[in-house]
């Protein structure tokens, strides 16, 4: 079970990565966008941190996240992961801790966020792809009766597996696309942050000893 | 990195202050959620029109707030869309009852964030038209992009509908002004140097001693083509082509489908220039080219105008969407009719654009 | 050398085709002389207004021709005054039988210049005065120097001028009101990159990374002082400071005198800033800065102005006196009073200053 | 005796000057000007040569030198050397040849014009500061029984003294006086275009054996 507690460390120890990785994020940027994606996202989880609420409530952390994105991030990154954490927060309403098939359901609905505020697919080097497959390695990993954490670190894999599988990608939505052929060659921006995301879900859940 | 700035991590805020306290008769400046409203809203009695986008554009959008043009305009951070809270907090602060039009730029970010202010603003009953210009002809197709990006075609929309409001059209007739003129303008630009972010404080993208970049885009986005620099007619003349010979653009925009409730995604085809037409033309300063320079492309842009048959009725030169101060220059030309050219005369008074009563 | 130009040994002729295409309604343009001319000319019944300078400081001077502000100006090359000629052919064909006033920014070729071009007119009989607008705040003294330098305060000078000779105001009387105009403004300016000129293709000085130039001239003199960069607070505190707490400037200045038929040399002091004035205030890209940065500045010169219990009653934040694509900023502030405000707030139809019926 | 043809052959040698010396007259401007002093006189003299007229009258020579600077020089320099070479047309108008009084005549004149037009002293670093030793030394040569030729070669290397004597000066006039102290140290570009003028002339005299 992931607990509120668990789920307040990540996002404390995601708000960590943003801040350690402006600079990198937003030199991906600078390759196949406007050099913004870093800042972005440092200053979206400050601000995340100052609305997270003492909240036993999963899903009201999740929307307090969400809401702190959407007002402070702008850009592409704020309505996605925005729109990702709200429907994550509205699949886990009520809910004071998580299961493995709650954390499943929170990738789901991410996925299911991302794609419903993009309108993008796999493979257009985006967000997507490290978010799909963390969903489906957690999903495949889950069937084969993994545990959660095991569950986590397959779905943190799969993320870095998938945001290095951008590298050779064409984009062909978000700023990038407008470069062409040329957007080739670079690791997205967003599919970066993304990883970074699940990887602190991971590390949150192990440290905290989530069973 | 040199600037005129004080606080690289917010210039926006510093900058707006700058800008309320220079035009208090024209607009005024609300903080947290940010923007820029007219002096005075709400727009009672008729429709409101919004704008926004990143910051870094200026005179976009803050610039065209005043009287016939923007009621309100929403600032980002440098290069970076408004949140929808700021569009939410604006519209709600200009909404004179009559419903609010957005006229948004086609970037991924704008355009999700003005959607999302949109629903908010729908869920408390405001009505709400979002109508996305998307310009930029060095973008050449929409099925492998996020589609053509907004450029010059923006200023004239808002002028244009900012008139339209003031004339008292309707909420649906003004939106679909927007989108006549948003089919009938096509853009395009370059740029000769970067421009640097206060954030990042170094170039957005490296180029040559003597090269340049076609089709840049407005946030310093690599263009289309990096090539060896050319001479002042022969990029007018690079710029010009892809602008008049470029052909019928299909794509499909997001629309507002007022019956089913939910925003229907339309086939949208632009039109194509042709001998006879009579089209506004800007000769835009992406920032750090100065004024001079822009008269060199104005004089061959004419030239290239009339050799096809179009004349150039009215113009604007000058600094008008620019990408801090990046050197390189951007070209607009939108078709008028007599209805766009009687609200682009009409008067407007704005830090921006200022003419008539 | 990046620059929107086909010609650099002549980029002052492109630049005016361009400028002439651009706006019939307003002016035209003559070569061999160069000069910009007003639509209306000759100004029949009244006096004419003729302003000049080197080219690169756009819209400097041509930007002002049109309706109610100048009647020509003279391009000189780059950074170079023009030539007697010039003006003696833009005078000839602007000169409606009232005389002539020709605003001469305080530059030892402007003033030669204009001196000879008013003795060749003066044979042919026609009226001349010329004034000089030497405001620059940064110039100390006269005795050691050519002293100041003219800035921001020409284009209110020829602002009001210009409004004056479209109501009527005879040659003498226009002349008091410029010099008047002058010893009420007062400006300064600063760099933080050097431009290029064409002809040279390389910067005009060099300047470190972490520096900047207090005091610059507008053809890229360099300034008084050479300092580290600081923030845009401190750098408006420094020149506002400089303008605010000028105290009276003493200088002998030519003046015709009409008895001797000569020029004569006239002691003129400047006014100095009270608490209570109400003045107009520039805030002047020197070309490359954008229009955000300067709103910055802006907002520190009100804060300033206000503490000094100085009310900025008027303003222009743009592109006003340039020096090519220089990053920088220069502020003027000219003391009104209801003649310079009527006359400041009288239409004008140019391509760079457009306001009123 | 300077004949009309030594007149000639001196303006054209200071045209060839004012070519060679563009680039490096306008590093001397940059100094402690506009960068423009060589593109001026070059342009200035290149229009000079197009307006040199077919003519014995060495007055008229001297006014069409005069009449093409004015309207192709601009600048300082422009009225500066105009009236210079008007002053020194009309001191000697009809005349087909010049004696060594009249080279003086011509070098007092041009002293008179410069002074008129620019109503500087010698020492505020200007084209005054190598043009008044020149009129100087030509003047005491000629007092001291010199033949042409060697009261010209005097008055160009007084002329070079003074153009290097002007790099301690402040410049006190021009747009270097705005430099103040900082005008130091660097020679004046007029000062400099003005000795390339006198050696012309002592050049012209010498290689076409003026007499
Ligand atoms: N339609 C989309 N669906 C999913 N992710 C997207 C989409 N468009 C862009 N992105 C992601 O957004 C990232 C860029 O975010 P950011 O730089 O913050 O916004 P912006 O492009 O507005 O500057 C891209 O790297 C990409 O991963
Ligand atoms: N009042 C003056 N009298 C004599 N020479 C002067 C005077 N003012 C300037 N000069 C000369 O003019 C030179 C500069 O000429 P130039 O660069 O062509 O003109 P500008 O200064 O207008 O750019 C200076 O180096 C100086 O020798
Ligand atoms: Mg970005
Ligand atoms: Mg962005
Ligand atoms: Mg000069
Ligand atoms: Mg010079």
């Amino acid at each position: 079970m992931l607990t509120s507690e668990h789920i307040t460390t990540w996002i404390r120890k995601s708000a960590d990565e943003m801040r350690d990785n402006r600079g990198y994020l937003t030199e991906l940027d600078a390759a196949i966008g406007d050099a913004d994606h870093g800042n972005n996202m440092d200053r979206g989880y400050k601000a995340v941190l100052e609305k997270l609420p003492d909240d036993n409530d999963v899903g009201a952390i999740l929307k307090a996240v969400a809401m702190a994105l959407i007002s402070k991030v702008g850009g592409a990154a704020g309505p996605l992961y925005g729109t990702m954490f709200l429907q994550a927060a509205n699949a886990l309403k009520g809910k004071e801790a998580l299961s493995s098939e709650d954390v499943e359901l929170l990738l789901k609905s991410s996925v299911d966020g991302i794609v419903m505020r993009g309108k993008a697919h796999a493979g257009e080097k985006t967000i997507l792809d490290s978010l799909i497959p963390a969903h489906e390695a957690y999903k495949e990993a889950r069937a084969a009766g993994a545990e959660l954490i095991a569950c986590l670190d397959a779905a943190t894999h799969a993320a870095e597996e998938g945001m290095k599988a951008t590298i050779p990608m064409i984009a062909t939505k978000g700023r990038a696309s407008y470069l062409g052929e040329r957007s080739r060659d670079h690791q997205d921006p967003g599919a970066t942050s993304t990883y970074l995301i699940i990887k602190t879900l991971y590390e949150a859940a192990s440290e905290g000893d989530a069973t | 990195m040199k600037k005129l700035i004080n606080n690289a991590e917010d210039v926006t805020v510093e900058q707006l202050k700058g800008m309320a306290l220079a035009h208090p008769d024209m607009l005024e400046v609300r903080f947290d959620p940010n923007f820029v409203i007219a002096k005075g809203a709400p727009a009672k009695g008729r429709v409101a029109i919004i704008s926004g986008g990143g910051s870094g554009h200026e005179p976009l959008h803050g610039g065209y707030v005043g009287i016939g043009m923007l009621d309100a305009a929403c600032p980002g951070q440098v290069f970076t869309s408004p949140t929808p809270d700021q569009m939410y907090e604006a519209a709600k602060a200009v909404n004179g009852g009559k419903g609010v039009l957005q006229i948004v730029k086609n970037y991924t970010g704008d355009v999700m964030n003005f959607e999302m202010a949109a629903d908010m603003l729908r869920a408390d009953g405001i009505e709400v038209r979002n109508v996305i210009i998307d310009d930029d002809v060095a973008v050449k197709d929409s099925s492998y992009t996020a589609g053509r990006r907004g450029l010059g075609t923006t200023v004239i929309a808002e002028k244009v509908c900012g008139a339209a409001a003031a004339e008292g059209y309707d909420l649906d007739r003004n939106a679909a002004l927007c989108k006549k003129v948003n089919v009938k303008g096509k853009s395009m630009g370059m740029a000769l140097t970067s421009c640097i972010t206060p954030q990042n404080g170094t170039p957005t993208f490296d180029i040559g001693d003597d090269e340049m970049e076609i089709g840049i885009g407005i946030h310093g986005e690599p263009g289309a083509e990096r090539m060896k620099v050319k001479n002042a007619d022969k990029i007018t003349e690079i710029l010009t082509t892809h602008i008049l010979d470029d052909e019928a653009y299909t794509r499909k925009l997001a629309e507002w489908d007022v019956d089913k409730g939910e925003s229907v995604d339309v086939e949208v085809v632009d039109e194509t220039f042709q001998s006879g037409d009579k089209v506004i033309a800007i000769v835009n300063s992406m920032g750090g080219t100065p004024i001079s320079e822009l008269y060199t492309v104005y004089g061959k842009l004419h030239e290239l105008a009339e050799k096809k048959g179009i004349s150039i009725v009215r113009k604007l030169i000058g600094h008008y969407i620019t990408s801090i101060e990046m050197q390189g220059v951007s070209i607009t030309l939108v078709k008028t009719d007599d209805e766009i050219l009687r609200l682009y005369d009409a008067s407007v008074h704005t830090p921006a654009l200022n003419w008539g009563t």
